[in-house]
């Protein structure tokens, strides 16, 4: 499964880039696996992702849970909780 | 009429409030927010994403237009560096009513702060810089609209 | 800096935001509250007191100030005789944060309905005059503010 | 106990002035008192006050229930709800 991910703000930063292509093994089946699969992956995902529960996911231009899976998907933005206004 | 605009460029209130259709609308209720200075900050920068940041603020746009009678409604949200005093952020909701008006008026910029991908870092006079926090006030007052 | 003001003369809002010190205060929610022409009104008349309109508009603006942050606060009424889309009463609050601000704001227009000495006559088309009877409604948002 | 009294909106209109100087009876001790003579003194007072439920009062500048008493009142002024905004 290829994956289009892009990274925003300190996820970005750590990351060391706003975007990537990735192909995930067939046992990434949700958002959350997706983001534990980068954080195992190497040195700047441990650094991006060592806290789960502040990241927050869009697939394919849809704010969603981290338990939305991820069949069919082509675009996942991951990021820190929003700070607008 | 329903105005959603994201730019890089400043935010300029009265070209906005003379091109938002306020004519006969009897209440008008308007919102800026401005980079503060106080606490060191020497600059603001809002990242964004190029395509969910306007949808996002277009959907919340059109959940207030659902939600109450806004015949003009205008949403304009700053990206990129901006210094203290500048505007990040003009809403401007007109309707029949004041009660009305004054609500989109809240629940836009209450919704904004929680719905809309949009990130804040600040940089401090020594060069520092930091991405702001979202604050547990700003997710209680969003959920209050719910 | 608290501005009250009750005048004749058209409120001109851009001149107003102008002078309201917006500055580095975060947020300033304003309110615009126009002749709606809607009902076949041609002109609205507002009646007031001498002294006690100003003061009662005074009175309010300070009771806002007491109970939110408000470094600039500005309230202007108009009386007389105005047109439909002519602006009749003007709010412009700043505030370091936006709660406080629009709070302020919507306490500020609510509480003028039921609180100041003025009175609302309306001419029609046929140029019969009525004088606008108080709405439970606008007392009731009154009283929430108590 | 003379009293200069200001008339509002249709109150005034009913009352054909904007002000008058009264001298009510000594019996005359509350602002409902004041607004009852009124109404019994002639025809435009008992247009004006016909309803007393629908009138208010400002005693001095103060605006006061309609039982406030009037001893060492100067200036009263009675009027409608107010509608402004």
């Amino acid at each position: 499964m290829a994956l289009q991910l892009a990274y925003f703000a300190w996820v970005r930063e750590r990351m060391g880039c706003g975007e990537e292509q990735v192909e995930p093994p067939a046992d990434v089946a949700t958002a959350s696996d997706l983001i534990a699969w980068l954080a195992a992956r190497d040195d700047r995902g441990a650094r991006a992702f060592a806290e789960p529960a502040r990241i927050r996911v869009a697939i394919d231009g849809q704010m969603m849970g981290n338990d939305a899976a991820l069949a069919g998907a082509r675009d996942v933005a991951l990021f820190p909780p929003v700070t607008g206004g | 009429m329903i105005r959603v605009v994201v730019q890089d460029a400043a935010i300029d209130f009265a070209t906005e409030t003379d091109r938002h259709d306020a004519g006969g609308h009897g209440a008008t209720a308007s919102f800026v927010g401005r980079v503060r200075g106080d606490d060191g900050v020497t600059q603001l920068f809002l990242e964004h994403h190029p395509q969910m940041t306007e949808r996002g603020l277009a959907d919340l746009a059109h959940a207030a237009a659902d939600r109450w009678r806004l015949p003009a409604l205008t949403l304009i949200h700053r990206v990129g560096a901006m210094a203290p005093g500048e505007t990040i952020v003009l809403v401007l909701a007109s309707s029949p009513h004041r009660a009305e008006a004054l609500a989109a008026c809240t629940f836009l910029i209450d919704r904004l702060k929680t719905d809309v991908m949009l990130w804040k870092r600040e940089t401090l006079a020594d060069g520092a810089a930091r991405w702001v926090e979202p604050r547990t006030a700003d997710q209680e007052r969003a959920e209050g609209w719910d």
